[in-house]
């Protein structure tokens, strides 16, 4: 059968088997599934600003879940994106707030580089350790992950404090334009969206991605042909930060205009959940973040406007990541057509 | 900078008691009205958000009035619940912490149907009223409490050490607003008093906000503030295990760890958002107002100390009792001023 | 009773769209050794998998001791006395030698495990078969020959009657093979059955009773050994003639491609390290390393790749020092290298046989537009030497995950030969390799012989070093103990310095 | 500063109370490790545990059975993970990360629905995990000291430990346990099921899960609050990564984070920045890690070095 019309049909009965342990769940309770699933669906779709709230959540996913993949393709479990984040935000909030001396446009393409730069470096430490000590990079970006936060933390209450009664930054002199106001996507969606074709055409068609991809599955192979399987690790680790650093970088400039203390709480486990689900396909991974962004704003949604309470709202969206990870329907499938061909 | 002389709202004289008094018997004038709450949290902290949803619920039984809570815990969370508030006319969106001050700054001028209220910091809008806390002030009155406290050495617990602790949540400027005052008081009543400060860098991780208490026993403190929202209850159980005593926040938190627990240094949220209900069922809203509930206002205060009496019988220094009324009266006098932390205060 | 142990009929067995066997049939007798022999990727691995119960049939019979069996684990293969040595090892690295051959048998005591009692049982079966296995090591410090005899040792104690042997000759040296040999003479006076595999014919015709060919998965027939011969098995198999006795092509050597100046390297074992070791090579000739497997050779070739570090001396290539450069940078230098183990090193088994041809030129024109992959010719190469170096299937967009052995020898011998370098290393090029991809990769190390490459062969087919080289060295514990120049040559005198033995003055190399 | 009042004898418990729930965690998630099985799921394991535990004990007055089932709605939780990762073929993952979701989401709605509270749930009808001191160490003056009064589960976690490296290391079980983890095909050729090898692992795994959890709620604090893992589930995961699977080296990973949290935790009074006394156990596990691997590979490079004198 027709691959794509496989994956559709596995997407579908995934989503209904979901949709219906969900319903399980709010009949448990007394609600009504299909009001509830009403809400959900029309807190993520209805109106300018619920569709913008999906899109605002969908931006940071989608770098983030690239940016897991990247690692991934060269045989790094990058936990530390989240890290990445908020480094590359912190960055570009300092840069932007303080390098007033540049031009505008010349200053938004800084506190990009710099974003990146410094998060890139961020996951260099981790890469080091892994190529040259072989410290589990798993471990090591777990543990980054609390350092980062605590470093801007920090930052935020302190050095950069803004003075106000939150831990935040001063604001930025530069901001990523907004569209469908009042939610806060912006123009880093495209940007992001840019960015991820450009990272699955650097991964499929150069000479970068070719290495990477034979690190990735056999790295003394590698060796042995010439491409050094430590230095493609370290470098895909950066660009992994990179990306991280980017989206850091969107949420700070586009989003909220400041730094936030624990803005990206979340935003690095989800991509990489986007990412784990698809068993880091480059090309199926946004749109794993899009259905996780989906769920997200969708869940707010049925809190605001039903009184199905927010446990029961993140229990069923549990559940969907779960069902949705498990590929029974493909094998399935594959099972049925094993049986007529020997028939 | 903001101009200074700004009014600081009569209104706010009226405490939640008072008013649910004047509430009492009447008939519900706030039927229809919808009010949603956005927290920057979960509630069931045992904290904050539980006495502001407190707050909220006396409201809506004295008017009627129809609450909406949300929940959430991501910056993410909260622009998107704020927004979803903005546009689901509701007739008043109460903010319930600093976090939604630059929401508030960014997109309440878009709703001018909407009223709008923020607790725990001010926000300058047409259709915005702000109220605050002195908690500084009512932390004076715990760091006197604590001082004094840690001075009886013939209660059980109680060394001689003249050191007492503070833990709070997160490192944000508000809580040094607290810490200030709460060193201050405890110096004023004795310039040796040695003050231990911890965070434990998180809201919600009890665990976390026990270790940090336990360590300050060690280092010789046997009464500790807890300023840590969920993770506070971990404070408070670390007090009752070790032996030693805490000091509870924001609620009247005397009762979960009957006996270990000082006092509560209770900070009005309950008041604020039962306020900012009133003045709209009411009629009384007046935008771009600002509160600042001190505790001439009542709107910071400790507890009677009761729970604690009970619990120690004839050894309960009742001089700390006095004193603190003492100190009380002082700072509405005027006689004491407590510091703030830089960024806090009526004239902020 | 039926007088056979084991019975396939009719076996039929896909994966995916591969078809690996399709018509299979087998049968073994009590107390023979049966060959089964193939080209690669005929079926052979596969019939003898699903006998052991490691995969379902499609569809067939199988009947052990004459008992229908309708489906098959390899624990109940186990029960019923079947053993298999595969052709890769099938031995944990972490594990200790014991540890590997009482997995999944242990002797128990409560819950843990009775070593005592487990090593008892153990060393009376090496003491019967008088075979040489050191229990406590772990299995990543002994040798391939030691690994072979645990993994007998393991059917062994697990009650085997029945012992399959999937190639178990390729990686041994002709000492071993000799004394492998040996213990299964042994266990057939003892009333086992077994099953060999084996590309070598001669090895075939030594050792078997009968001897069952299959050709692209089906069974072509069963001869005895007294009515046979090596050609025309050679003939079941591939339907035509082989000639292995390849004439040498006679060339002049020329400059020193390769000098390797009193090298000292870091090894995995005591034995392999390399303390001194000085040789050289010449365009246009072959220098043959024999040696026991494991003796120095795997780290010297990895030295000289670039691939390990040269703690002490230096290797010059076309006069160039190869101290500090990279695998890369030597590549550049022109190195040519067929490395021991096509599946981890010569190959990327997760990509195709295209971006396989091409994995060491990758960013070089005309492979690449700048950064960017240039598909079309990558294609258009890896055609050209698909049909050169006759790699089959002919499809280079297939991944290289299905090729039998000797085509995925191919797909690593044809990229190395074609870029041209100055020195060609091939390690152990034709192991586990059918004949037919033998003589071919045989003819291919002449061809660039003549063409005036340098070529270091190191292998422990002490015929194929003898039939390729100008000059052979003998290895020993990481030690040159002999150079010989091949007409003096002989399995016996090789043989000799291999394990470790004396020779004259004059062959024994100088270390400065 | 007063370093007398950081380094006291006290300063040897705290460290101890504060790694043992990690030292769970990474005892969870080093079973599956064997199996060669990223468990990372252990965070919301252990969250279900933490809550039935709780739960139990307070409806039913009995710690142990609030323990008991603990574990076993920790089995559940892993159960969930083994057939999503072995029979439907999920990523190991991703599913784990589901479970932490699922797992964060439903002690939420069981705290509202059956407990009646949100948020924190510490009731005085909670019955603890007993505190014992063993009675020959009250005689010894020092060890009296550190060892006074711990609590069941924190001296258990000692047996745990122990046990664990025993079933990895001495039993038939943890030889085949770790011949599926390192090669699989050789045990399936051994006559090993791989995959029921698998369920047992994440199943005991489970079990252990749910003990942390237990312990979390019941022995080291008395109360349950949403979250309250915060972390540690993972933190177990990287000091699982830190001993290599190896319990010892695992829990001695746990007690370096422990150690520099506990001083972190002292420290603090002092005025140090909190945030950069926070980040210190984190920077100090890293690198001890490090060193401890690069040290490793000093050795392993002279073992193998040629030069050397035999
Ligand atoms: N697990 C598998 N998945 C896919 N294809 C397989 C698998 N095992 C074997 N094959 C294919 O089946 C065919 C027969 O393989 P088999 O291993 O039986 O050959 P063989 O006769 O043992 O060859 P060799 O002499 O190289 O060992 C080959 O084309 C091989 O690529
Ligand atoms: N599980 C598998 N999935 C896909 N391909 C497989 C699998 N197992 C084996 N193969 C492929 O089938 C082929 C035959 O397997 P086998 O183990 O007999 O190796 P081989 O062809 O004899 O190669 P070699 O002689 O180098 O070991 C190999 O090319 C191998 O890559
Ligand atoms: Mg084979
Ligand atoms: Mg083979």
């Amino acid at each position: 059968m027709n691959v794509a019309v496989k994956s559709i049909q596995k997407i579908l009965l995934t989503m209904l088997l979901a949709l219906a342990i969900g319903a399980l769940f709010i009949l448990f309770i007394g609600e009504n599934p299909l009001e509830a699933y009403g809400a959900l669906l029309r807190g993520a779709f209805n109106g300018k600003l619920k569709i913008g709230t999906t899109l605002a959540s969908f931006t940071p996913l989608l770098l983030t879940s690239c940016a897991f993949a990247v690692a991934a393709k060269a045989g790094a479990f990058n936990v530390g994106v989240e890290g990445e984040v908020f480094l590359g935000g912190i960055t570009a909030a300092y840069i932007g707030i303080n390098w007033t001396f540049l031009p505008a446009p010349v200053l938004m393409i800084v506190c990009f580089l710099g974003a990146m730069t410094v998060a890139a470096l961020w996951a260099l430490i981790p890469a080091v350790l892994k190529a040259y000590y072989r410290v589990s990079e798993v471990c090591v970006t777990i543990l980054m992950n609390s350092v980062a936060l605590y470093i801007t933390s920090y930052l935020v209450s302190g050095p950069m404090s803004a003075g106000v009664a939150n831990a935040q930054s001063l604001p930025v002199t530069v901001n990523l334009p907004q569209f469908m106001k009042p939610s806060s996507v912006n123009a880093g969606l495209f940007i992001a969206l840019i960015t991820v074709v450009f990272m699955i055409w650097v991964l499929n068609k150069t000479t970068f991605g070719y290495k990477v991809k034979t690190v990735g599955t056999n790295p003394s192979h590698a060796e042995y042909v010439g491409i050094s399987p430590k230095k493609i690790f370290i470098q895909s680790m950066m660009l992994s930060g990179a990306l991280g650093g980017m989206a850091g970088c969107i949420e700070v400039l586009g989003v909220h205009g400041y730094f936030l203390n624990n803005f990206a709480a979340g935003l690095g486990s989800n991509g990489m959940l986007a990412s784990l689900i698809v068993k880091n396909n480059l090309i199926f991974a946004p749109f794993m973040s899009f259905f996780l962004a989906v769920l997200k704003s969708g869940a707010m949604g049925m809190q605001q406007s039903t009184g199905v309470p927010k446990s029961i709202v993140d229990t069923i969206t549990a559940v969907f990541i779960i069902v949705a990870t498990m590929e029974l329907l493909f094998q399935f499938k594959d099972k049925k057509n094993k049986k007529e061909k020997s028939k | 900078a903001k101009e200074a002389g700004k009014t600081v709202e009569a209104t706010a004289g009226t405490t939640a008691k008072a008013a649910s008094e004047n509430g009492d018997g009447k008939e519900k004038t706030g039927a229809g009205k919808r009010v949603c709450i956005v927290y920057s949290g979960n509630l069931g902290d045992k904290s904050y958000n539980d006495s502001c949803n407190e707050g909220a619920k006396e409201a809506a039984a004295d008017y009627g009035v129809e609450i909406k809570n949300l929940e959430g815990t991501s910056a993410e969370e909260w622009e998107a619940n704020f927004l979803s508030a903005c546009e689901d006319g509701y007739d008043l969106v109460i903010c319930s912490s600093s976090n939604f001050e630059e929401y508030m700054k960014e997109h309440c001028a878009s709703y001018p149907n909407v009223k709008f209220a923020i607790i725990d910091t001010t926000v300058e809008g047409d259709n915005i009223v702000s109220i605050s806390f002195a908690q500084n002030q009512g932390s004076f009155l715990a760091g006197a409490a604590a001082a004094m406290f840690t001075q009886k050495t013939d209660i059980e617990g109680v060394n001689p050490d003249k050191i007492i602790g503070w833990v709070g949540g997160m490192d944000i400027p508000v809580l040094h607003d607290f810490f200030t005052g709460y060193e201050q008081g405890a110096k004023y009543i004795d310039p040796d008093i040695k003050v231990l400060q911890s965070f434990a860098g998180t809201w919600n991780d009890p665990l976390k906000g026990k270790e940090l208490t336990l360590a300050q026993f060690d280092q010789g403190a046997d009464i500790v503030m807890n300023v840590a929202s969920g993770t506070g209850p971990g404070i408070l159980e670390g007090a009752k295990e070790a032996g030693k005593y805490a000091i509870g926040v924001d609620l009247n938190q005397d009762n979960d760890q009957p006996g270990s627990i000082l006092t509560s240094m209770v900070k009005r949220v309950d008041t604020a958002c039962y306020l900012a209900i009133q003045s709209v069922v009411e009629g009384t809203f007046k935008g771009n107002s600002t509160s600042y509930l001190t505790i001439k206002e009542e709107g910071v205060g400790l507890t009677d100390f009761s729970v604690m009496k009970e619990h120690l019988g004839d050894k309960f220094p009742e001089d700390i009792v006095e004193k603190v009324k003492e100190l009380e009266e002082k700072i509405v006098s005027g006689e004491i001023v407590v510091e703030n932390y830089t960024g806090f205060g009526a004239n902020k | 009773m039926s007088e056979y142990v084991i019975e396939m009929k009719d076996i039929v067995k896909s994966f995916g769209n591969v078809h690996a066997v399709r018509n299979g049939q087998f049968t073994l007798k009590k107390g023979e050794i049966h060959s089964l022999i193939g080209e690669n990727g005929a079926g052979k691995s596969t019939m003898m998998k699903l006998l052991y119960g490691m995969y379902p049939i499609d569809d067939g019979s199988i009947r052990i001791h004459g008992d229908h069996i309708p489906s098959i684990s390899p624990k109940i293969a186990i029960e019923k006395g079947i053993g298999m040595v595969h052709q890769e090892f099938m031995l944990v690295n972490e594990l200790t030698v014991l540890e590997n051959i009482i997995l999944g048998f242990e002797p128990r005591h409560g819950i843990t495990i009775d070593f005592d009692k487990a090593r008892k049982t153990v060393e009376q079966y090496i003491n019967q078969y008088g075979m040489d296995i050191q229990l406590g090591k772990k299995i990543n410090q002994i040798s391939v020959g030691e690994a072979q005899r645990v993994e007998i040792i393991k059917t062994l104690t697990r009650g085997a009657n029945v012992i399959i042997l999937d190639e178990p000759t390729a990686v041994l040296t002709p000492q071993e093979t000799k004394q492998l040999f040996v213990i299964l003479q042994n266990l057939r006076k003892d009333g086992k059955s077994l099953v060999f595999i084996s590309h070598k014919l001669n090895e075939v015709m030594e050792i078997s009773d009968r001897i069952s060919v299959m050709r692209q998965g089906n069974y072509i027939g069963s001869v005895s050994k007294e009515e046979t011969s090596p050609a025309e098995l050679a003939k079941m198999m591939i339907g035509r003639e082989v000639f292995l006795n390849i004439e040498k092509t006679q060339t002049k050597p020329g400059e020193k491609v390769l000098e390797v100046k009193d090298v000292w390297v870091s090894g995995e074992k005591e034995i392999s390290k390399i303390r001194g070791v000085s040789l050289d090579v010449r365009a246009g000739e072959i220098v043959g390393i024999a040696g026991i497997d494991g003796n120095g050779q795997s780290e010297l070739i990895e030295a000289i790749a670039g691939l390990r570090q040269v703690e002490k001396g230096s290797v010059l290539l076309d006069g160039k020092e190869l101290g500090g450069l990279s695998p890369k940078q030597i590549r550049k230098a022109g190195l040519s290298h067929i490395p021991e183990d096509r599946n981890t090193r010569g190959l990327n088994r997760s990509m195709s046989i295209k971006e396989n041809l091409i994995a060491v030129q990758v960013g070089e024109a005309p492979f690449c537009k700048g950064v960017v992959r240039d598909d079309k010719e990558t294609l258009e190469y890896a055609k050209q030497l698909s049909e050169v170096f006759d790699i089959r299937p002919r499809d280079p967009e297939i991944s290289t995950q299905s090729l039998s052995g000797g085509n995925a020898q191919k797909v690593v011998v044809a990229r190395e030969v074609s870029i041209g370098g100055k020195l060609l290393v091939a390690s152990q090029p034709t192991r586990g390799v059918d004949i037919g991809a033998i003589e071919s990769i045989r003819k291919i190390l002449q061809e660039v012989k003549a063409k005036g490459m340098g070529v270091l062969l190191v292998s422990a087919d002490l015929e194929e070093i003898l039939s390729l080289s100008d000059r052979i060295v003998v290895m020993h514990e990481g030690r040159i103990t002999g150079r010989l120049k091949a007409e003096d040559a002989n399995e016996d005198n090789l043989g000799l310095l291999m394990m470790g033995g004396t020779a004259s003055a004059e062959e024994r190399g100088s270390t400065t | 500063m007063d370093l007398g009042k950081i380094f006291s004898v006290s300063l040897i418990y705290a460290t101890f109370r504060s790694a043992t729930p990690i030292i769970y965690a990474a005892l969870c998630a080093a079973i599956t490790q064997q199996a060669d099985i990223l468990n990372i799921g252990t965070e919301g394991i252990m969250l279900t545990g933490a809550f039935a535990a709780v739960a139990v004990s307070y409806l039913t007055g009995s710690w142990l059975l609030g323990v008991v089932v603990a574990m076993i709605a920790g089995l559940i939780m892993a159960m969930i993970m083994a057939v999503g990762h072995i029979r439907y073929k999920a990523e190991i993952c991703a599913i784990g990360m589901g479970i932490n979701l699922f797992a964060l989401a439903i002690t939420k709605f069981l705290l509202n629905s059956a407990l009646g509270k949100s948020g924190t749930f510490s009731e005085p009808g909670i019955i603890a995990i007993p505190r014992v001191s063993l009675p020959f160490l009250a005689k010894v003056p020092f060890l009296k000291e550190i060892f006074d009064n711990w609590c069941i589960t924190e001296w258990f976690v000692i047996v745990l430990i122990i046990l664990v490296w025993f079933v990895f290391y001495k039993t038939v079980w943890g030889l085949r346990l770790r011949a599926v983890g390192q090669f699989p095909m050789a045990a399936q050729t051994a006559g090993i099921n791989v995959n029921s090898m698998k369920y047992r692992a994440i199943a005991i795994s489970g079990l252990i899960g749910g003990l942390a959890g237990a312990h979390l709620s019941l022995g080291y604090s008395k109360m349950f609050t949403e979250n309250m893992t915060n972390a540690r589930g993972f933190m177990g995961v990287a000091a699982m990564y830190f001993g290599g699977a190896h319990p010892i080296l695992t829990a001695a990973g746990c007690l370096v984070f422990g150690l520099t949290d506990s001083i972190g935790a002292r420290l603090q009074a002092y005025g140090v920045p909190s945030q950069l006394v926070l980040l210190m156990p984190y920077v100090v596990t890293i690198a001890t890690l490090a060193v401890s691997m690069a040290s490793k590979m000093a050795r392993e490079k002279k073992k193998k070095s040629a030069l050397a004198k035999a």
